[in-house]
């Protein structure tokens, strides 16, 4: 990445400094992703490892860093260590500094002295000024390791000698909640290894603008990890709780397949296929709910793709740029930030008593097709305006109208931005599940999807076509979850509520992250050609 | 160039006013300047405004039919302004008014109810990045002619067999050839023109605007994104294409209007046309002294 | 004041008619009467459509016709009706729902005046025809400001570790797989939500509920992150290569770059970013609908965000929507019109800073 | 477009082969039967989640239209020694009402479908014409009480009741097993308001009360409001209230120090919601023993409401419910009493296929 | 520039060969070449690769100390590639690949271990497009030297009365004034530097980087986005500048090159450094048939 980081890396031989910084970050990122597991409860936190207890260990490690950091400093301030420091480690790591004092003040104040507010205030001011002053005054080496050496210190003491321990609880006045040790402390250790990385990190490069690079990014990089780590958990246990459930009865070559009058074997998925509802299904699935998302998405992009382009179009090609279509833009953009249950809300009071009566498949495509419009104008305009005005000029001073300009020119080049920005507005309105609850949701479990191609009625008297099907109401993937969670009547051998919705949860995640793989695979696609060519 | 003038630097700028006078008294005389062939373009009085910006100041200039015509001049003084003006593709920027008169073999192309389609069919222009639309070879060479209806090869066309392939092929093969395109691309038609070099793609745009049958093109410096070698050709191209058809380009590199034009404009900052004549005669004796300062290069 | 609003009046009047004479005589007669039969027969059909009636269909017919024959005759003309028909309707809808909105809050209005926001005492909600939003807006505000104090500073330091730290070959897995996070379903956060979350709290902490504002604003600030992520890194990313390149080639470390000049100069489009992910958390439904307890009360003291009482703006409408009728179902317009006015004023104020910045920048290759 | 509705809606018992053939035979016999006059569209519901189970089984089976002899759904103990018939079970339902039969599995003469949600919604989308039936788990009055909806509006609705329910009180596991069994009706109002919040007042553990409730708008809770408080309105705390029963079900499950009403088909004895007696005036209303009394005040009946009277449809399917094969198989198998003889008999009056001849 | 050569443009090319063994010769020759100063930068054997692409082959230049080198050449040449070579900024284009040595007063500055922030302190850079940062113009002085740590005047140190205003406002002065800028903004030191014009955020960049107090200052056709009179103004300071630093400029105007440099050095298409020497002597009697073809603009 970084040149400076490069060059730093490959910098001489390494010195003792270099070495205890390196175990402080070592034991800091251990010391991290314990409490984690501990948290997660993948770590008993009454359990005994490498012949220590848990908490024990986490106390230890908090003891190791705050020596290492002492020796960081110390060996710094006294020119064991080579490094530059800057006078001083900084407002804003004092003020942080002094934050965290502040709060050990507090409560040790309250602690030994009561609870009233002059009590734990005074003890709180006294120890934040005394860490803000011990981090900002000496020089940097001294002012960011110091501190946080002697804190994590008495942070692991704590721990280690059971003043916090697993039964120990916290019950603070101000809520019904009690916060119990063998949580405190793992949030606690992760904050001190937080704290303890970082300051290792900026010792390991001199302290300096080089060492506040370091720190700051190894910092900001195991925060994102963590982030990126916790979004990637959801999703697999979506997937673990939900595999199971979807692939019952599942197999390679189970199912059948015609095709031109061959019948050839096929994947079978029953989850997938059969319906959730009735009497002879051996393992309900959810194709009923899967044919009502479709129909609800392509009820949506009908509706929401002509009136979108064209309106980006209008604004684009042939609207004076003024006050009009700056109101234009203010109500898009409104739009696509209006909450879905206020779009539901809509469709209830305007859409339902006009339409269906009742709920029903249309009012649901419109509702969508509402929250699709903004994002399809949105991306549309986008791609418009990025067509190259060369294009429109070189067209022009060919002789050619605007309109046939817009059309053999304008239109093509941008249908890649266009294509993409609906696959991931269709990837969002296809999970949406709040405007589906007032104006869409029929039956939870129903034993057949819609059956609106067959349901097309032609008549003399106006509205001269009916679709009894489309004015009905249905199920949709993540209509039928939400039953699920909520409802859960779903009384099934085969599954429980819980598990059924686990498999409803696959199936729709599924989808939808295959939507927006879609989208995002095929923007990429399109920029790569884009530059290449 | 030589190097005679790389010391000047430091020379004392003419006096101001002392200039004004000179370029009035040259101005009136090539005014009468006569040129060997018929007069194709004319602008008289040609004022442009870009909102209160004065872009263009009484630009009045004929343009000799069959022919190239070159316009140097420092960056901003309005050389490609007045090109826009000759097709009137300023019309497309909101914010410029033209004033004045622009006649094409003598009809006002400045007057209500022109057929733009037509008169840009007639005066085609090329650009100064080559910008070929993101479709084949072939697509972009017809792609005139079929929105002039002239070629029809849309489904309907085919469905009842008025389709008018043979007559694409044709003036896709025309149009490469007279731009010297022909050899190099005709086993891939059908790829797509970005896939060409910069110096392909130029003569691609320049093939594209031969198909609608033009009488006079304008290029808006056509080599300066080329290298060396391209530029080359795009030159060769433009001495021949001066056989049959009126050419007007823009340059800011005066070695290259030297080398290829046959009148040379010179405008200067402010818009005003200071110098119109003969290319030798204004490359070896320019009768202005901000000319002759321009030329060798004391600003610009 | 009054000379100059009349000044002004002529002067927009003139304009329009300028306009008007301008396209009566740049547009052919049959032209505009196909512009003329489509725009009456749109208005027709709305106007047929808002009472409701069955013959809606023939003025949308008669538009399709319209259209049919304009595109043989006056296809340029017919698809610049077309289009600017397009935009219009786009701009109603925003329109009609703010109507709808109102009107159908307007009884509860008139039945608890400015009480219906300000109200703080017994009882609250479906007693006496009482119906009091407050306790749904505090439940909104403490959800929105967790999600918040969760989503903003990870999402901004997500972004920058993506546009600035992060090695290219990480950054085009990173980037995209960010992306199709903020695709996951809210039902599905729920769902985790209310399996796990509240469980573990319930269990652990012994909350009064199961399920709390805590809770839910994790839930919901987690689900924000990635639009945050999303944004903001497209904002530094904009960021002129030049200034970045400027700073360094002075000597300073990537970081000081990054904090000096990267992140100020993007400081608006950042924000803009956080006031987006700030109006998701906002009107966030689903998860908050299956988390939260749907008891309407203010916590004591105002943050306590373990309380047993859990209701906002968005889980009210979608618990009680349903069965709402009479002033009931108004009331719940009405928390459908506050949400929809915050979130408003969050999408404008975001639109605004970013205008700001292209004005301050000069666009945006300055 | 035979095709995909053989795709989309064939309910192929479980096979994903030969359905091939069940798409095209439902849209002739819908459109023979629409000439004729009949009214074959889907049939909606919604409402009550306490109702629900009856009438959705009832509609998955009528759905289903099990051949005569189909051990499972349609025996012959039911079809030839009841009811001598050997037709598919909603042919038979269905022809005294002038339906034709279709003799085809899971075709019906018309479908029917059951959406969930509560009695409020039931009641209110009856009213609107949202839905065909209203499932309500408490009086349509009592539902709409306070909503300002005149007796005349009131008189518009029809009345089916197609169950009973004795609604219980149930606790945690943890609690009943700490020995918490039995409780006085005072004791309850009084956990409902607050005043009392922790189990060691009733014999417990010391443990919080967390006192679950339904949403407002349920049968439910309007029911228990009306019968243990007198008033449908009655102000209550509880500490948290759940959309439907089993979301709730699942929450006492969850956690250890909780006490919730609900209806007596989410009652698990042995599990992980057991049941505790309630005292009224000295009377102890135990769980599998006396909830079905009449005196039980909290025993209440479950309401099919239609709108305006009763149509062809709606009378067909409700009689379906109330005959005799319905009430074991609907009402018993999903926990709730059956309509007592001299009730059923009032009830299937109402609906009788002579009133639509 | 005279005219002689305007007709030029038919003659043959050279034989590549030819002179490919011309050039050969003519480099060993300005390799002996000697300046008057000592040599403050100098690059032996540099290679740079774009992925396969070759952009730099083989320069080894000496590049003497307190004078002006311009580096010019037609575009795509490796000009601003060989610039950024010298402070290392092409470490930031993740293509880029260096091969070769350059020494900044006989010291390797790529090696292992090389400290970037001090190189680039020692060698400032000037880009072509002036790019101020969205700041006060004071503070977009003080940025460097704040960032290095030399100037405090954060919160913090206000508060411990560590505050180095006053070696800010001499820094900022002495910088603006040595960037002959500080008669015209000294009343609007805390003016967002984004309202100054073109030629004075050039001026301003000057100043900025002046007030690290570098060694080397590069430039990057530092006047092309300018007009003529800030372009003067900026020549003017960069023939001052050469009093007490080292220059090193990339134009791609000759004239330019002949007015300020005391050595040019020409680079030709492929990356090649063709030719090295006074500028003089370059302008007036180049040594390399293309060097001469180059200057007298039969391409480029
Ligand atoms: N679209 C426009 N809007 C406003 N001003 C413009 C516009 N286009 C050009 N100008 C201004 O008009 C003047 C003439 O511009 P023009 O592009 O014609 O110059 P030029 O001689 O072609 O310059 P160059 O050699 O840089 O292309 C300049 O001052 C320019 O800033
Ligand atoms: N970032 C890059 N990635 C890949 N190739 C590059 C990059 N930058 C430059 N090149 C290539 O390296 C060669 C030299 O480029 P360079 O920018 O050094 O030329 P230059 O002499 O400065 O030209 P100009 O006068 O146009 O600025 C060119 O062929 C160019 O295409
Ligand atoms: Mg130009
Ligand atoms: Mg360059
Ligand atoms: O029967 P309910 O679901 O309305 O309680």
């Amino acid at each position: 990445m970084s040149n400076v980081e490069r060059t730093g890396l490959v910098t001489g031989e390494s010195s003792l400094g270099d070495l205890v910084a390196n175990v402080v970050i070592a034991v800091s990122l251990l010391g991290f992703l314990a409490s984690w597991g501990t948290i997660f409860q993948w770590l008993d936190e009454t359990g005994t490892y490498v012949g220590f207890q848990l908490f024990h260990l986490l106390g230890g490690s908090l003891f190791v860093l705050a020596a290492g950091l002492a020796f960081a400093g110390l060996g710094s301030y006294f020119d064991y260590v080579d490094s530059t420091p800057s006078d001083s480690a900084g407002l804003t790591v004092g003020a942080i500094f002094g934050l965290l004092w502040a709060i050990v003040g507090g409560l040790a104040a309250a602690q030994w002295g009561g609870n009233a507010l002059v009590v734990w205030g005074s003890g709180a001011v006294a120890f934040g000024l005394l860490g803000c002053v011990a981090a900002i005054y000496p020089r940097e080496d001294l002012g960011s390791t110091l501190p946080i050496a002697l804190l994590l210190g008495l942070i692991g003491y704590v721990i280690v000698s059971g003043h916090i321990n697993a039964g120990w609880t916290w019950t603070p006045g101000w809520t019904g909640a009690e916060f119990p040790g063998s949580e405190l402390v793992p949030v606690l250790v992760i904050h001190g290894a937080l704290l303890g990385l970082w300051s290792a990190a900026k010792a390991r490069r001199g302290y300096g603008a080089q060492g506040r690079q370091h720190g700051a990014y190894w910092l900001v990089g195991l925060t994102v990890f963590s982030m990126l780590g916790v979004l990637a958990l959801l999703i697999m246990f979506i997937i673990v709780q939900g595999l199971d459930v979807m692939l019952t009865g599942a197999s390679l070559t189970g199912g059948q397949v015609r095709l031109f009058g061959v019948t050839l074997p096929w994947i079978e998925v029953p989850f997938v296929t059969n319906v959730p509802g009735g009497l002879f299904v051996d393992i309900p699935g959810v194709m009923p709910a899967i044919v009502g998302t479709l129909w609800l998405v392509l009820g949506a992009v009908t509706f929401a793709v002509p009136l979108g382009v064209g309106a980006a179009i209008f604004l684009t090609e042939y609207a004076e740029q003024g006050r009009f279509t700056q109101l234009v833009e203010v109500a898009t953009n409104g739009l696509w930030s209006t909450p879905s249950i206020v779009f539901g809300l809509f469709g209830l009071a305007f859409l339902v008593p006009r339409i269906s009566g009742g709920n029903s498949i249309f009012v649901g495509q419109l509702v969508l097709g509402f929250m699709l419009l903004p994002l399809v104008l949105i991306t549309s305009r986008e791609a418009i305006k990025a067509v190259p005005d060369e294009y429109r000029d070189a067209s022009a001073a060919l002789g050619v109208t605007k309109w046939e300009t817009i059309r053999s020119v304008v239109v093509p080049a941008a249908m890649p931005g266009v294509i993409t920005g609906v696959i991931l507005g269709v990837g969002r309105i296809a999970g949406e599940t709040a405007p589906l609850l007032l104006v869409f949701g029929g039956s939870p479990f129903p034993s057949a999807g819609p059956q609106v191609l067959q349901s097309f009625r032609f008549s003399t008297t106006p509205p001269f076509v009916t679709n009894e099907a489309l004015l009905s109401p249905a199920s949709a993937l993540p209509y039928q979850l939400y039953s699920s969670i909520t409802a859960g009547v779903f009384d099934h051998p085969a599954f429980s509520s819980t598990e059924y919705g686990w498999g409803t949860a696959l199936v729709l995640l599924l989808l939808v992250i295959g939507l927006y793989a879609v989208g995002v695979g095929s923007r990429i696609y399109f920029r790569r050609k884009l530059h290449h060519e | 160039m030589s190097n005679v003038e790389l010391d000047q630097t430091e020379d004392a700028q003419p006096d101001q006013t002392t200039t004004g006078e000179t370029d009035e008294r040259v101005r009136e005389e090539w005014l009468d300047y006569d040129f060997a062939g018929e007069t194709k373009l004319s602008a008289t009085d040609l004022d442009v405004y870009y909102g209160d910006d004065h872009a263009l100041d009484g630009i009045s200039i004929d343009i000799p039919a069959e022919s190239v015509t070159a316009l140097i001049g420092p960056s901003g003084c309005g050389k490609s302004t007045f090109l826009r003006c000759l097709n009137r593709m300023n019309d497309r920027i909101k914010a410029a008014r033209v004033e004045g008169s622009v006649e094409l073999d003598g009809e006002e192309i400045y007057q209500d109810g022109i057929n733009l389609v037509e008169l840009r069919k007639r005066v085609g222009m090329v650009f100064q990045a080559p910008n070929p639309f993101p479709k084949s070879i072939r697509d972009n060479i017809s792609y005139g002619p079929r929105k002039h209806g002239d070629i029809d090869k849309g489904l309907l066309a085919r469905l009842l067999g008025r389709d008018d392939r043979e007559k694409e092929r044709e003036l896709v093969e025309r149009s490469l050839k007279n731009a010297a395109l022909w050899d190099e691309v005709n086993d891939r038609l059908d790829d797509n023109a970005l896939g060409l070099s910069g110096g392909q793609q130029q003569r691609l745009c320049i093939a594209r605007c031969l198909a609608t049958d033009p009488e006079v093109i304008l290029m808006d410096e056509p080599a300066s994104a080329l290298d060396p070698i391209a530029t080359a050709k795009i030159e060769d191209l433009i001495g021949d294409l001066a056989e049959d058809y009126t050419v007007v380009i823009v340059t800011h590199n005066m070695q290259q209007a030297a080398r290829i034009s046959d009148q040379t404009a010179v405008f200067l900052t402010g818009g005003q046309l200071v110098e119109y004549g003969d290319t030798d005669q204004i490359f070896e004796n320019p009768r202005s002294q901000r000319v002759e300062d321009y030329i060798t290069g004391k600003f610009g | 004041m009054l000379q100059s609003i009349q000044t002004r009046a002529t002067h927009e009047l003139s304009a329009a008619a300028t306009f008007a004479r301008n396209y009566r005589v740049r547009t052919e007669d049959g032209a505009l009467l196909m512009h003329l039969l489509g725009g009456l027969s749109t208005a027709v059909a709305f106007v047929l459509f808002l009472q409701g009636s069955q013959w809606t269909i023939v003025p949308i017919l008669a538009l399709l016709a319209t259209a049919v024959i304009g595109w043989r005759r006056y296809q340029a003309e017919l698809v610049k009706g077309l289009t600017f028909l397009t935009t219009v309707a786009t701009v109603s809808i925003l329109s009609l729902i703010i109507v709808f909105l109102l009107l159908r809050s307007a009884p509860i209005v008139a039945e608890m005046g400015l009480s219906l926001l300000t109200r703080t005492g017994q009882p609250l909600w479906g007693q006496n025809d009482v119906y009091a939003l407050t306790p749904m807006m505090i439940g909104t505000a403490l959800t929105t400001v967790i999600a918040t104090i969760i989503a903003a500073p990870l999402g901004i330091a997500g972004a920058v570790f993506v546009s600035e730290i992060a090695p290219r070959r990480l950054r085009e897995v990173v980037k995209p797989g960010i992306e199709l996070m903020a695709g996951i379903p809210s039902i599905t956060y729920g769902f985790i939500g209310l399996t796990i979350f509240n469980q573990y709290l319930y269990t652990e902490f012994r909350t009064p509920t199961i399920g709390n504002y805590f809770a839910a604003g994790i839930m919901i600030g987690i689900m924000a992150l990635p639009t945050v992520v999303s944004v903001a890194e497209d904002a530094l990313s904009t960021v002129p290569e030049s200034m970045q390149s400027g700073s360094l080639a002075m000597g300073s470390t990537n970081w000081q770059t990054t904090k000096s000049v990267t992140i100020p100069a993007a400081l608006s489009g950042v924000s803009a970013g956080v006031l987006l992910g700030v109006g998701r958390a906002m009107g966030e439904t689903m998860a908050a609908t299956v988390m939260l307890s749907h008891t309407k009360g203010f916590p004591t003291p105002v943050f306590d965000v373990f309380t047993n009482y859990g209701e906002t703006l968005t889980t009210v409408i979608a618990f009680e929507g349903g069965n709402a009728s009479g002033l009931h179902m108004s009331a719940l317009f009405a928390a459908g019109v506050v949400l929809f006015f915050m979130v408003m004023v969050l999408s404008v104020t975001s639109q605004w800073i970013e205008w700001r910045m292209h004005t301050k920048l000069g666009g945006e290759n300055a | 477009g035979g095709q995909s509705g053989g795709s989309s809606g064939g309910e192929s018992g479980g096979s994903s082969g030969g359905s091939e053939s069940d798409g095209t035979p439902t849209q002739t016999e819908s459109n023979d039967s629409s000439s004729s006059g009949m009214d074959t569209s889907v049939l909606t519901a919604d409402g009550s989640s306490t109702v629900f189970p009856i009438t959705n089984t009832g509609a998955s089976y009528w759905n289903s239209n099990p051949e005569a002899g189909d051990e499972d759904y349609w025996p012959q103990s039911w079809a030839s020694e009841e009811y001598d018939t050997d037709m598919r079970l909603a042919d038979f339902f269905a022809q005294d009402y002038g339906y034709e039969s279709t003799g085809q599995r899971s075709v019906p003469p018309f479908r029917a479908s059951v959406a969930l949600s509560h009695s409020g919604t039931g009641v209110e989308g009856v009213m609107e014409g949202r839905v065909d039936i209203g499932d309500s788990s408490a009086p349509a009055q009592a539902e709409l009480a306070g909503s300002g909806v005149s007796d005349a509006t009131l008189d518009k609705f029809t009345d089916h009741v197609v169950g009973v329910d004795g609604q219980p009180i149930v606790v945690s596991r943890e609690i009943y097993d700490a020995g918490v069994t039995q409780i006085t009706i005072e004791q309850l109002r009084q956990i409902y308001r607050q005043e009392i919040t922790n189990w060691s007042e009733l014999g417990g553990p010391d443990r919080e009360i967390l006192a679950l409730g339904r949403a407002e708008g349920s049968g439910t809770d309007t029911a228990f409001r009306n019968n243990v408080f007198g008033d449908p309105n009655a102000p209550i705390s509880p500490d948290q209230r759940f959309g439907q029963n089993q979301q709730l079900q699942q929450a006492i499950g969850q956690v250890d120090n909780a006490i919730a009403y609900i209806a007596l088909a989410f009652v698990e004895p042995d599990g992980a919601t057991p049941p505790i007696g309630l005292e009224i005036d000295g009377t102890v209303y135990e769980y599998g023993n006396n909830l079905g009394a009449q005196e039980y005040p909290l025993s209440r009946d479950l309401h099919a409401y239609t709108w305006e009277g009763t149509s062809r449809k709606e009378a067909c399917f409700i009689n379906f419910l109330l005959s005799d094969f319905g009430q074991e198989t609907f009402v018993a198998s999903n926990n709730y009493f059956k309509l007592p003889k001299d009730r059923l008999r009032t009830e299937r009056e109402k609906v009788a296929p002579s009133n639509f001849s």
